[in-house]
């Protein structure tokens, strides 16, 4: 390019409106605060559970929080309820972001109009939110997994991923992780093979671990860093021949794990309670709706029976470690 | 009211049905006896077809009732006129093309095995005795997409014949048969009348209605003129009753020196259509294409216009060779083409008037592409007074047009463009006594004007009444050249049946 | 038929009366919210992408054929511009280069239709697919993000002093042109002859081959004309960007009045159609009624876009004593 | 007229009418044979069966979507309406856990049934242009769905283990899901070829005009076939309980493109009028096999999507230039014996 705008002649997205007023940690959590809740799809199960959570802290705190969301777990649908919410001139909103950088525009029209953002579980543009509140640190996660299947294996022979949506943000970085995780020489003898994707959808995760026994007879681990394509994973396995001779792990919720822990189809899973998180994020929006934090690092808010959490690096809250669930603990979680 | 002698298996009693503004039938009643071979007879557009759709179910009269065996019957469908006994050949084939022959014979009726399955075996079985009664050999297994019009035809007589009907009913059966298959046809109707069942037969050849049937009924214009024995009438009372006046008024051809060669067409062939087709239409000439129907008159036309595509041939337009394949090449070189089905190939019968008569001039009235203001209207109003062409609105959709008026909105769409040839295919067929002499005068005038005139008629008194000379065309292959002096009934009858160099 | 004809004329002034309706009862559920520029701005941004494509998709509709694979020539479009965005490009050579490949994508279905003589449905099925597979394979499970904000803002902030999003006047000024081709041009007589009379209009000199083939192309070019709309409004190229939203945007025209078989419809109609698909969406969400509701109305409304004038033409033609076909 | 021996013209259109379905399993072969010669284990009776159960909740569907296809309609609404009928059995199994499991199946085919009623009635009654109305239940369908289910995610721990058992075992090494899926292609095709209002459906595609002509009940026979569509997918719906274990609101969501898409692989012309119900089940077969054989042969993730839709266009081209050379074949003989 010549007089064009390039790549390397643009300036990126110009910097966030920051938050340039102080907080005040001393600040009364306001009552009555309008709360919009917005997962990824609201057909889903883990999100639904997370919803809870944040009913309880909306009860708890005395604000009004409001389920909404698209059919459709696709990168722009959740725009529309982003641009409504401002709209309907909602303190805050709780989402979890289908696309980092598609809902980035409006979100910063929306705390441009003062809308406070929470994002969890999965993170928009660090610039176009207030705080993420993440389940557990993108390398805890990774680690576990890696541990898990390491565990699972013996720590050797060829392993897959079957992973959600090939643009799913969390599930991308988780892997990135892992393989860093896998290079390191103490897992050296386990080789990643193949990168799989269900789409976070029942049938077609089903099938896709089929191919992946098909395509790789000397497989002997799968990690599912999707707790759709897990239990669907699962379900296949149980029933075939070649339970038993291929390990199974990632991320999964009891519920749907239960069974394959108990007959012995998968060893262990991990995950973080998804009510815990929908409360700690609900927690936060209301203490950012209040003034009580803004989103700097070092900031610290109560999160009810939670206890008190600090904000970290890039406005980031982290839940705490995950969970491991094998056939002796998972009849204490119901989720 | 001429009745017959016996009680009448059927009756229609003073049956009206109006298309919209269209009155296709006006209190009309035909009664059908026992054993007796009754022909509808009418020029063109009278009301045959709808008289007989009406009896078979498909429409339902406006006003007059139906008697079979003198009880009141009310046919909500085909399959109730079917139920009552009543078979029906239409006049345009209704095969399903993906099914096989036997099962377009037997639709709905296949004969069962155990299980309530279809017997394909009996079936065929059944199907080939049929057509060796009819003296035709056809696979009954084959899909009938594909088939010729004249084997179509004889599925359907077939289809009519399997009911053990009691009456049965053939719209025009004979049109695409040849002399030894209508042989057979009626042998079989007489078979048919032996066991006392009523045919009604619809027929524009009279010798074929002398040789068939006791009795006719006339109509014109959808009105009821005549019912009687044929006994002691002759063909030209018949006609007279038909056309209601005599011939020689109704095709007022001027006569008009022959100018240059406009159309020239020299060893057309499209291979398993026509062979070897070469002519010449001068300016100021009408030249009739006769032939029976099938003879490829219409396919020769598509070709010269670039609808189909050729395998050998030129064609020249006013001295200058025509690309050929291209209706856009043939149009800028001024060749107008009137085609054989208005509905489906001359008009959108769904736009109106107004966008169809401008349909083909949309050039000419746009600028760089956009049409401004009311140009496609004015072309029209001056049309429709020129052709005076009866519509309610030129806005108002074609399809609410009588037939007639429809075939004036083809006419002007290309006589607006102003043709030096003109193509045109049937141009009369189903369009009413009035407006046929309209459609001659202006032939007629088109052709004084120094237009060339090119015209494919499947009758006879039309071509011999318009035609400066006469082609006749017999399996794809033109037979015979006659001169307008020349020409009578017999000698082109003779030639498109394929028999002709008998004399010359 | 002129009955049929007069209750597509009424279908589409039942359009706007709904739309009317819509509106005044919309703006009192919300208490004046969705009169509001802010929520008209959001609104029209909404509508963007599925009014581009209806335009086009409008006149492949009215001549009698359809095209799936619209949003799959979005993706597409959307993946290749992240893609030569990456490679260093100028954003003032990508925006042309993506709208010729959309015509490409247009093309390739417009030739296996005119050409092959195959049903545009199972093409566009067909297509729909491949595009998308194709936008996968460009631009992977990667996301571009980083394009520069003097563009992305045409996505995002309305026309300097109006609530009037961008894409939203470029699709006016777009529809005017449509509107102009389909009813007051000769391309446009030939658009509603072939679709009403495919053979009709061959013999009245119309290239019929040569016409759809140009409307395919032109929807393939507008579709990636939404593509980039897309992307900088989300500022965000991906390969899965618009799956889906084919179905939205033929349920938009449908509802518009336009026959599935050709033939019938018009512009204007299509536009009533695809604001009222996306006002009442807008209104429904504002006033927090449920996702399923939605769903159901959507399905509601394009039954009684057929049902209606088809019911009303059958109680007219039964008092006619007439049998439609 | 015709004077072709009928022994020959015969042979001819009989082996062309085959060759379409054979042209589908020849194309499986070309599929399957060298993803074997790769990868040995795709041949396994693990994986056979795998094939066999993929395929096999798509051909129940193409069975009933190829009665409407041949009628020149389309019922684009059996991916909701599969969707329904699951979440509908699924909840009947989780909220009253003694339900009897053929009870539970009759559930999903009796809503599945109404569903169809509904499209029937629409366009068969309403004379409008299926394409619309099935676009348009479609909708609603799916927002039924979503309404009862309301974020509510039914899963395997909820089920009675029999009804799981039956998406899993197998009867003389087949599972059973495959042997229904049998049963109900050879039914629909039985029906088809060889009974009265079967052979109606192809009429009526055929020549809609013609089927009035010839008495049929236009109307009825297209509301059957709707219904039959419903019905099917509602059987489907059923089934994908048992085979998948998991059912949400969002099932089967876009699944129609896959049921036309193999339709019309599977050589049903899309105008309606011929095509038979196992050349179709073969189409959903082949698709089917062809995603697993590009997972198994390791092509990219990214790859595999286009490739899918490449071969499906190359499958439909493929059938068109079959079809035009019969029609060639077909018109020349009638042409040299005029
Ligand atoms: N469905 C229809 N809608 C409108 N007008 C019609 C319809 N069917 C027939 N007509 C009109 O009714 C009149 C009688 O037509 P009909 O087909 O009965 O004539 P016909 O005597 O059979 O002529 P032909 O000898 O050409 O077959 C014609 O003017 C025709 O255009
Ligand atoms: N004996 C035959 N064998 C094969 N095809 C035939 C035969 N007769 C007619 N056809 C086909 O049937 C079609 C109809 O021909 P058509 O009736 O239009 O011819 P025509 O001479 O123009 O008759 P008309 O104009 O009187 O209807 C043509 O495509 C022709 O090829
Ligand atoms: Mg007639
Ligand atoms: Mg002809």
């Amino acid at each position: 390019g010549c007089s064009g705008t390039s790549k390397d002649s643009a300036q990126t997205n110009a910097p966030a409106a920051g938050n340039s007023a102080a907080a005040n940690p001393n600040a009364e959590i306001k009552k009555g605060l309008k709360i919009t809740y917005l997962p990824k799809a609201v057909n889903n199960a883990y999100f639904t559970t997370a919803q809870k959570g944040a009913d309880q802290a909306a009860t708890a705190l005395g604000s009004e929080l409001k389920a909404t969301g698209p059919s459709d777990a696709s990168a722009s649908s959740q725009v529309t309820y982003i641009n409504t919410a401002a709209q309907q001139k909602q303190d805050a909103l709780v989402l979890s972001a289908n696309d980092a950088n598609a809902v980035a525009p409006s979100l910063k029209t929306a705390r441009g109009q003062g809308m406070k953002v929470v994002t969890f579980d999965s993170d928009a543009a660090a610039d176009a939110r207030d705080v993420f509140v993440n389940q557990a640190t993108t390398q805890e996660i990774a680690t576990i997994q890696v541990k898990m299947i390491v565990d699972a294996t013996g720590g050797k022979g060829e392993i897959a991923i079957l992973s959600a949506t090939p643009n799913a943000t969390n599930q991308n970085a988780w892997i990135e992780i892992m393989k860093t995780e896998l290079a390191k020489p103490a897992n050296s003898g386990l080789k990643l093979v193949d990168t799989v994707y269900g789409n976070d959808d029942d049938q077609t995760s089903f099938q896709k671990m089929q191919g992946l026994l098909q395509a790789h007879p000397d497989l002997k681990g799968v990690v599912s860093p999707t707790t759709v394509g897990i239990a669907a994973a699962a379900r296949y396995l149980s029933t075939s021949e070649y339970k038993g001779k291929v390990a199974l792990t990632g991320l999964g919720t009891p519920n749907l794990m239960r069974d394959y822990v108990k007959d012995g189809t998968v060893k262990s899973f991990a995950l973080w309670d998804p009510t815990k998180l929908g409360y700690l994020a609900t927690y936060a929006a209301a203490a950012l709706a209040s003034g009580q934090i803004t989103g700097a690092s070092g900031e610290k808010f109560k999160a009810g029976d939670l206890g008190e959490y600090t904000i970290g690096e890039k406005g980031e809250v982290v839940l705490g470690p995950p969970t491991e669930f094998t056939k002796d603990n998972v009849d204490q979680f119901q989720f | 009211m001429d009745l017959p002698p016996d009680p009448p298996l059927v009756l229609l009693e003073g049956v009206s049905k109006s298309f919209g503004a269209v009155r296709a039938l006006t209190d009309v009643t035909l009664a059908l006896a026992p054993g007796e071979a009754h022909a509808l007879l009418g020029e063109n557009g009278a009301g045959k077809s709808t008289l007989i759709k009406t009896l078979a179910g498909v429409h339902r009269p406006d006003a007059g009732r139906l008697l079979v065996d003198g009880e009141e019957a009310r046919f909500s469908g085909p399959a109730d006129a079917k139920a009552a006994g009543i078979a029906v050949i239409y006049q345009e084939p209704a095969l399903f093309g993906d099914l096989s022959i036997a099962e377009n014979v037997y639709t709905g009726r296949q004969p069962l095995r155990s299980g309530r399955r279809i017997d394909t075996r009996a079936m065929h079985a059944d199907t080939t005795a049929l057509f060796t009664r009819l003296g035709v050999v056809l696979d009954p297994a084959r899909p009938a997409r594909g088939l010729s019009i004249a084997d179509q035809q004889m599925v359907e007589i077939a289809k009519a014949l399997s009911f053990d009907a009691r009456v049965v009913v053939m719209d025009e059966p004979t049109a695409a048969l040849s002399a030894r298959e209508v042989e057979r046809l009626f042998a079989v109707v007489e078979l048919l009348r032996e066991q006392g069942a009523a045919v009604l037969f619809v027929s524009h050849r009279l010798d074929e209605v002398f040789s068939l049937c006791q009795r006719a009924t006339v109509l014109r214009d959808g009105k009821h003129v005549w019912s009687g024995p044929l006994t002691g009438e002759t063909p030209d009372g018949l006609v007279r009753r038909m056309v209601g006046r005599e011939l020689s008024a109704l095709f007022p051809k001027q006569d008009t020196e022959a100018g240059d060669v406009l159309l020239s067409v020299s060893r057309l062939t499209r291979e398993g259509v026509f062979t070897d087709v070469s002519f010449d239409v001068r300016a100021g000439e009408i030249v009739g294409l006769s032939g029976l129907v099938g003879a490829g008159r219409s396919e020769v036309a598509r070709a010269i216009f670039g609808i189909d595509g050729v395998d050998a041939g030129e064609v020249a337009v006013g001295g200058k060779p025509l690309r050929l394949g291209s209706p856009t090449a043939a149009m800028a070189a001024g060749i107008g083409f009137v085609p054989e089905d208005r509905r489906q190939q001359g008009l959108v019968v769904d736009a109106s008037v107004e966008r169809n008569v401008a349909l083909a001039s949309l050039g000419r009235l746009s600028w760089f592409g956009l049409l401004f203001g009311r140009g496609e209207r004015r072309l029209a109003e001056d049309w429709a007074i020129k052709l005076s062409i009866k519509a309610g609105r030129l806005g108002a959709a074609v399809s609410t047009l009588s037939g007639g008026n429809q075939q004036k909105v083809v006419l002007a769409k290309w006589l607006s463009r102003r043709p030096s040839v003109l193509i045109v295919d049937e141009p009369t067929r189903g369009i009413d006594v009035g407006t046929k002499a309209e459609v001659h005068r202006l032939l007629s005038e088109l052709a004084s004007e120094g237009v060339a005139v090119l015209m494919i008629s499947s009758e006879l008194p039309e071509v011999l009444g318009m035609a400066d000379r006469v082609l006749v065309m017999h399996e794809g292959r033109l037979v015979e050249e006659i001169a307008r002096a020349d020409a009578t009934e017999e000698r082109v009858a003779l030639a498109a049946a394929g028999r002709s160099g008998a004399e010359s | 038929m002129a009955e049929r004809l007069r209750g597509f004329a009424r279908w589409e002034t039942a359009l706007v009366v709904l739309l009317v309706l819509v509106a005044v009862v919309g703006q009192a559920r919300t208490g004046g919210d969705f009169l509001d520029g802010g929520n008209l701005f959001y609104l029209g941004l909404d509508i963007g992408e599925v009014a581009l494509i209806a335009l086009p998709l409008t006149l492949v509709v009215v001549a009698g054929e359809i095209d799936l694979s619209v949003a799959s020539v979005l993706g597409l479009s959307s993946a290749v511009m992240g893609e030569l965005w990456n490679a260093g490009w100028t954003i003032e050579a990508i925006m042309p280069t993506v709208i010729v490949l959309g015509a490409v994508c247009g093309l390739v279905n417009g030739l296996l239709v005119t050409r092959l003589g195959l049903p545009s449905l199972a093409v566009t099925i067909g297509t729909l697919a491949l595009y998308r597979g194709l936008a996968l394979v460009v631009l992977g499970d990667g996301a571009v993000a980083d394009f520069p904000s003097n563009f992305t803002q045409f996505g995002t902030t309305p026309v300097p002093g109006t609530w009037l999003p961008y894409p939203i006047v470029l699709c006016a000024v777009l529809a005017v042109g449509f509107a102009i081709t389909l009813h007051a041009s000769s391309f446009g007589r030939s658009v509603f002859a072939i679709g009403s009379n495919e053979e009709g209009a061959r013999f009245s000199g119309i290239r019929v081959k040569r016409v759809k083939l140009l409307l395919f192309v032109l929807t393939g070019a507008m579709a990636a004309l939404a593509g980039i709309v897309y992307t900088f409004r989300f500022s965000s190229a991906r390969a899965d960007n618009g799956v889906g939203l084919e179905l939205a945007v033929v349920a938009a025209v449908l509802l518009g009045g336009v026959s599935i078989f050709g033939g019938r419809g018009s512009l204007g109609g299509v536009l009533a159609g695809v604001l009222l698909l996306g006002g009442l969406r807008n209104v429904l969400i504002l006033d927090d009624v449920s996702t399923e509701v939605l769903t159901v109305v959507t399905g509601l409304l394009l039954l009684v876009s057929v049902l209606a004038p088809s019911l009303t033409a059958r109680i007219r033609s039964t008092s006619t004593g007439r049998r439609s076909p | 007229m015709s004077v072709v021996a009928p022994s020959r013209a015969r042979r001819v259109t009989e082996t062309i009418g085959r060759a379409r379905e054979l042209g589908i399993v020849v194309a499986l072969a070309l599929v399957v044979i060298p993803t074997a010669l790769v990868n040995p284990r795709f041949v396994e009776a693990q994986s056979i069966r795998d094939l066999l159960l993929n395929a096999s909740i798509v051909a129940i569907l193409v069975a009933g979507q190829t009665l409407v296809v041949v009628t020149r309609n389309v019922d684009l609404s059996v991916g909701s309406t599969l969707g329904l009928s699951a979440f509908l059995t699924a909840q009947t199994f989780a909220d009253h856990p003694d339900t009897p499991i053929l009870v539970g199946l009759l559930i999903g085919v009796v809503v599945g049934t109404a569903c169809g009623a509904v499209n029937g009635i629409l366009v068969a009654a309403g004379r409008v242009p299926s394409l619309v109305v099935t676009l348009g239940t479609l909708y609603v369908f799916r927002g039924i769905d979503f309404a009862l289910a309301h974020g509510r995610q039914i899963n395997a721990s909820e089920l009675p283990d029999d009804l799981l058992a039956l998406g899993t075992s197998r009867i003389l090494g087949i599972p059973w899901l495959v042997v229904v899926t049998v049963v109900v292609v050879a039914a629909a095709s039985l029906y088809m070829r060889w009974y009265r209002s079967g052979r109606d459906l192809y009429a009526i595609g055929s020549n809609p005009e013609a089927a009035v002509l010839a008495g049929i009940a236009v109307a009825r026979r297209t509301f059957g076939a709707f219904l039959l569509s419903g019905t099917v997918a509602g059987l489907a719906g059923a089934l994908w309980v048992a085979r998948y274990g998991t059912v949400d609101a969002a099932a089967a969501t876009g699944l129609e493109l896959q049921v036309i898409a193999a339709v019309v692989v599977g050589g049903v012309a899309i105008f309606g009028g011929s095509g038979t119900v196992v050349g179709a089940a073969l189409g959903a077969l082949l698709l089917s096999t062809i995603a697993s054989c590009l997972v198994v042969l390791r092509i990219p993730a990214f790859w595999q999507q286009a490739i899918s839709g490449a071969l499906l266009i190359g499958a439909i081209t493929v059938d068109r230039l079959l079809a035009l050379r019969l029609s060639r074949e077909l018109r020349g003989r009638s042409d040299h014996d005029g």
